[in-house]
């Protein structure tokens, strides 16, 4: 793609794939082949089993909290296949796509999600951030890590990182934006726009015509993407960080899309959005047209759907189980991982404690 | 009198004053419509309209310091933090020109204003969703700082913090935001910002504490007096002013301080509340003061996080030790 | 004018006079006739004036550190020519000649930098905020005072804030100018664009075209306008009011100039930037421009300027005498502006230190 | 050997340190080719590079965000707040991720990172010039808060802090930035953090203190020990860690507690320095532990800045209240 083809002043959106599964674009071949097309349902099939399993872990309680992504898979799994090791992922917390990608374990999601820290070390994937609880101070972390990029010349690696269409009012948002430009290192923002901050709609987020438009403040290209087309996704997210890689500085990706679920396991949309909007976005889903598109081809049927659906749920509830049974925080956990060497101070704190565990054994 | 959780109650203040005063305005993060992520604004903006109740951007910041234009310009607002730990960007805004600006301009522009914030642990929460740093805003000159541990005291605490001409950070122990029920005066009274509340006298030990934790002390007082030592148990409801006089008189008497609070240990309200009491009862004290507070670390995600937050046990095991002392 | 013509995507920058004081627009006069532009360039001399006597007590050792506001003084003037008692004003620091257009007395700004309190009250002025010194947040305060103008549906009242450049990067920017734009509130953004933030040049700043071009991101007009024109600045300052006023929602402003000074009497610009630089810049000059303006139309000469300064200098000495002879701050004041009510702690600290005093003068 | 003051001990810490080790950076508003406001970085742009000595657009957030994405991935960056008094906006950025996110990660991304900040009072400054907010800093698990109070202690303490894989709030008195000259050592040497020094042995009083108010402390000692007065003067130089067992050993031997710093005095250093003695040496107290810190107010304007901030007769008088309790 051509990124300066699509002007978001003029709020013109790339797409590759309508939603009826019908191609936009000629030539898409030459970017995914079929069996690449194909790779790239299953992903989204994948992500999106393990977080409907999730929300049903969270609903038997199981699961403390838990945001789910439903609606919003295109645009992780897209990122997820462009993205390699030596690239870095500075997350937000939406993105479960391209955590799988990274190496992310579905039995660490699971492990966040029961509360326990362990979870966030991502043991087997290299230069991958935890998730970022406050609103947009991530993005300052992947400027920060594309400036050492750029200082130690590792040639042609890039930053991945995320933020909600809320996210984009916090200070942090621009003062990363900015630097990001100024300093050109290799970062992409993607914007996921899922239309909501909790209960606060677009309109109330922002003036701005979309948010794609909002890079022209850094001097920044922005391209505004149809987030529920892994195509496009796929497409910007590649186009974009070759952009990048090659030295010429960042770029906003602002991935419209919905979500479809609630903000979180507590919330309940009906509250502040109908029925109709929801019907309306779901005809858009990102699977349904990815499936649409293959079927048409002939790529795919519900037998293979459901086989694939079966064996998903086993390996989801295998590392749910491991999540399950991994062994509970230690007092000694909670002290030993705040400095290299334990300070004398929480020391005492942590023998303190110690103390009043024997005095309530000798109490039993 | 009704029933009320301190949900209800907090929501009753803010729909008297609405009605009482037109100059006061709500809005924060999700405040509006859907009336805030635990409900505490519910049905006020379909009450008192759009206008006066709303959805702001999600920038803390902004929320602050648009208030603080608000206010010198003669709204009283009310605004939302949506958990204490996300404060934190309004920080600058906070210590820089609420707390300030009376002072700055010699009183011309006075900043009667509000910031809600629910905070504390023990919910099961993802990490920043438990913080309880109020040490951190006692410290800041200008403020008052106003934490409640009743529905009762939340209505009359939060009716004085919106009347009161000076920046309020009131933060609401949202553990007990539905877990205590209790009788509640439909009408209109305030309580005093500033004085502590003594909730039970004893002879042999004051313990300060204050939001959620009282319900815990008040667990381990039970424990003690079973073993016969009677606790003077003194709810500190602001944390600045702090009320120096009630925390000295009571020393005096017991020769003991116990504090307990959910905050990290060092440079806490524990501390300032030591000083206290040896700057005025240093010739009555028996035992060290001590303070029983988190520990010094970020607060544990949920599995590790009984280790952090004082229980019943832990709080009895500690007035244990000082009655024996 | 119409500030649709003037696109700052497209860098073009609104002038009236150049730095010839030709005209390069017909029709002038209808916006300013020679006595209104008369008094505006007695206005600039006035603020040169004070600034540079400002200096000078600075450098006598009688007021501390002092931000000269050399060569932006066409900026402050026409904002305050066009601001009225009853608009709100909040200030950064560096706009001398709308502080005195809204009432502040010289006297008042000499006690700030001669380190009193009392110099914030600005007594005969209404509606002015105290300069702001941390950077670039005052200007959510005027989006909160726009909302109140809106809430209480004052008619037509303006609030006019100021920053700098280098005040463009901070998080509060962003959030200010997005705020302001949802919410529609009556707020022109002034941002004097002097191309330093201290030592650092505009283009390490950001990688922004300009910074009219930011107000696309929140979707609210922007316009660049030549801050050495005080014909341009009147003119766009007039008619963005106007345009707020009438509920149209706020405006971003870009003035570009030079800040010819230092940063501050403690900096030496010599250190990072260019003689060069500095010429080239003095001949576009705001007062220097306006002149050649007045005397092509006859309505200046040295004569007339040399009494007048006589008069300003009388007048300005006259004013700093008044700040001299200003009591000096009591203990009771560093106290007593707290809170409505004194304390119980801080009187505590008040009387203990008056204990101090009270040891101290026996002890003599 | 060589005469230094506090800016060129801290300008050659940093030339040593980034010769050693180039993964080194150093950015701040203005510290690049101008040196810094207070011309601590000067010529280190120049010998170094613009790569790893520069300017940062004027945001702190960012300042210390982007530091700790630097740090994650393999650098040691060192930055600058212009004052400790805008330090604020990057608040959150610092209790958020840089003091939190080896714990997050389980020691997998440590922050090696110092953010230096002039603090203090006493140069006439404008508002927000003269802030002293140590105690916040300190009430934050995960930082480590160090503050120096001669050329040579800055020196040390530094290099320190820059080797260590800990972030560090590194304060510097601004106020004798130039004011106290002394040899210092042109080799390379450290000073351990987390560790008090005692400067003068006494048998009558502990005065805890540090920074600028060091020197302010020492006069007042001169005119104690004319009256026969021995004070034990512990400069605290780690605010946290903090070296209890130094404070403790000293009051248990005089018996007597004075903390001197320039602080808001409500929730301050001073009352975590109290509770210390309380907690470690309550039986050996001879008189009530106590702090002279500022007023629970804004640092007044130049003007009024003098009955903020404590000078040695001040001091003096608080020892001689102390001695004769
Ligand atoms: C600084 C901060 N403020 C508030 C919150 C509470 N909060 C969590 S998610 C959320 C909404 C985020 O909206 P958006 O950025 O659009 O992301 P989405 O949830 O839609 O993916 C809010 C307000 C937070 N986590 N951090
Ligand atoms: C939040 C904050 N950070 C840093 C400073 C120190 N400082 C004072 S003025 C200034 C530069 C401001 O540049 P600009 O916004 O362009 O305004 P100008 O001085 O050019 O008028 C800086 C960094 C400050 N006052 N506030
Ligand atoms: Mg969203
Ligand atoms: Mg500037």
């Amino acid at each position: 793609m051509n990124f300066k083809k699509y002007d978001p002043l003029k709020d013109i959106m790339y797409q590759v794939l309508d939603k009826n599964g019908n191609l936009t674009l000629a030539d898409w071949d030459n970017k995914l082949n079929d069996m690449e097309a194909k790779t790239a349902y299953e992903k989204m099939l994948f992500a999106r089993q393990a977080d409907i399993k999730a929300v049903s872990y969270q609903r038997q309680g199981r699961m403390y909290t838990y945001p789910p992504n439903l609606g919003q898979e295109a645009i992780a799994v897209a990122a997820g296949m462009v993205i390699r090791d030596e690239d870095w992922l500075v997350p937000a917390f939406r993105e479960l796509g391209t955590y799988l990608a990274k190496g992310m374990s579905l039995k660490e999601y699971f492990l966040y999600f029961r509360g326990h820290e362990d979870s966030l070390i991502f043991k087997n994937a290299k230069n991958f951030l935890p998730f970022s609880v406050p609103i947009a101070s991530q993005l300052l972390h992947a400027v920060g890590i594309g400036y050492a990029i750029k200082y130690k010349e590792e040639k042609d690696k890039v930053v991945f990182t995320f933020v909600g269409d809320g996210g984009t009012s916090e200070g942090d948002f621009h003062e990363a934006m900015n630097f990001a430009a100024v300093w050109k290192v290799p970062v992409i923002f993607i914007v996921q726009n899922n239309q909501f901050a909790i209960s606060v709609p677009f309109n109330k987020q922002t003036a701005s015509v979309n948010i794609a438009a909002k890079s022209v403040a850094y001097g920044m290209p922005g391209i505004k993407v149809d987030g529920n087309d892994i195509f496009a996704m796929y497409d910007a997210v590649q186009t974009t960080a070759d952009y990048a890689g090659k030295g010429n500085g960042p770029v906003l990706i602002e991935a419209l899309t919905f979500r479809a679920g609630a903000h979180t396991t507590s919330d309940d949309p009906s509250k502040y959005r109908t029925k109709e909007e929801e019907d309306n976005w779901a005809a858009k889903d990102p699977l349904l047209r990815l499936k649409k598109y293959l079927q048409g081809k002939d790529l795919w049927n519900a037998k293979e759907e459901n086989a694939l659906l079966d064996q998903y749920d086993l390996e989801i509830e295998r590392q749910f189980e491991e999540a399950e049974n991994y062994p509970t925080t230690t007092l000694d956990e909670v002290f030993d991982y705040h400095y290299e060497e334990l300070p004398e101070e929480l020391n005492r704190q942590k023998v303190a404690y110690k103390k009043f565990l024997n005095w309530k054994e000798t109490r039993k | 009198m009704k029933v009320m959780n301190m949900v209800n109650s907090i929501n009753q203040a803010l729909g008297m004053k609405l009605d009482e005063d037109e100059n006061i305005v709500i809005y924060g993060e999700d405040s509006g419509l859907e009336g805030g992520v635990f409900r505490v604004t519910e049905g006020l903006q379909e009450k008192f309209g759009e206008k006066r109740v709303f959805d702001s951007p999600l920038a803390e910041s902004a929320i602050a310091g648009t208030a603080l234009g608000m206010a010198v310009a003669g709204l009283r607002p009310v605004i939302e933090m949506q958990f204490s730990g996300f404060a934190y960007p309004a920080f600058n805004q906070i210590i820089s020109h609420i707390s300030r600006f009376r002072n700055r301009t010699r009183g011309k522009y006075p900043v009667p204003m509000v910031i809600r914030m629910p905070y504390g642990g023990s919910i099961n929460a993802l990490e920043h969703h438990s913080e309880s740093m109020e040490a951190i805003w006692g410290h800041i000159p200008g403020l008052q700082v106003v934490i409640p541990s009743t529905p009762h005291d939340a209505k009359g605490l939060l009716i004085s913090a919106i009347e009161s001409n000076d920046p309020v950070i009131f933060m609401e122990p949202k553990r007990i935001y539905r877990a205590i029920k209790q009788e509640v005066s439909e009408e209109k009274f305030i309580i005093p910002l500033g004085k502590a509340n003594i909730l039970s006298r004893g002879e042999d030990l004051t313990i300060v504490s204050y939001g959620a934790m009282i319900r815990e002390v008040q667990k381990a007082v039970v424990m003690a007096k079973q073993k016969n030592i009677g606790v003077e148990l003194i709810d500190l409801r602001s944390i600045y002013p702090i009320d120096r006089e009630t925390i000295a008189e009571s020393v005096k008497k017991t020769g003991r301080l116990l504090v307990v609070n959910e905050e990290p240990s060092s440079f806490g309200v524990g501390a300032e509340i030591i000083s206290i009491v040896n700057e005025e009862a240093f010739l009555h004290l028996e035992a060290p003061p001590t303070r029983l507070s988190g520990f010094d670390t970020v607060i544990p995600l949920p599995m590790g996080e009984h280790f952090y937050q004082n229980d019943p046990l832990r709080i009895f095991y500690e007035i244990e030790k000082l009655v024996n002392y």
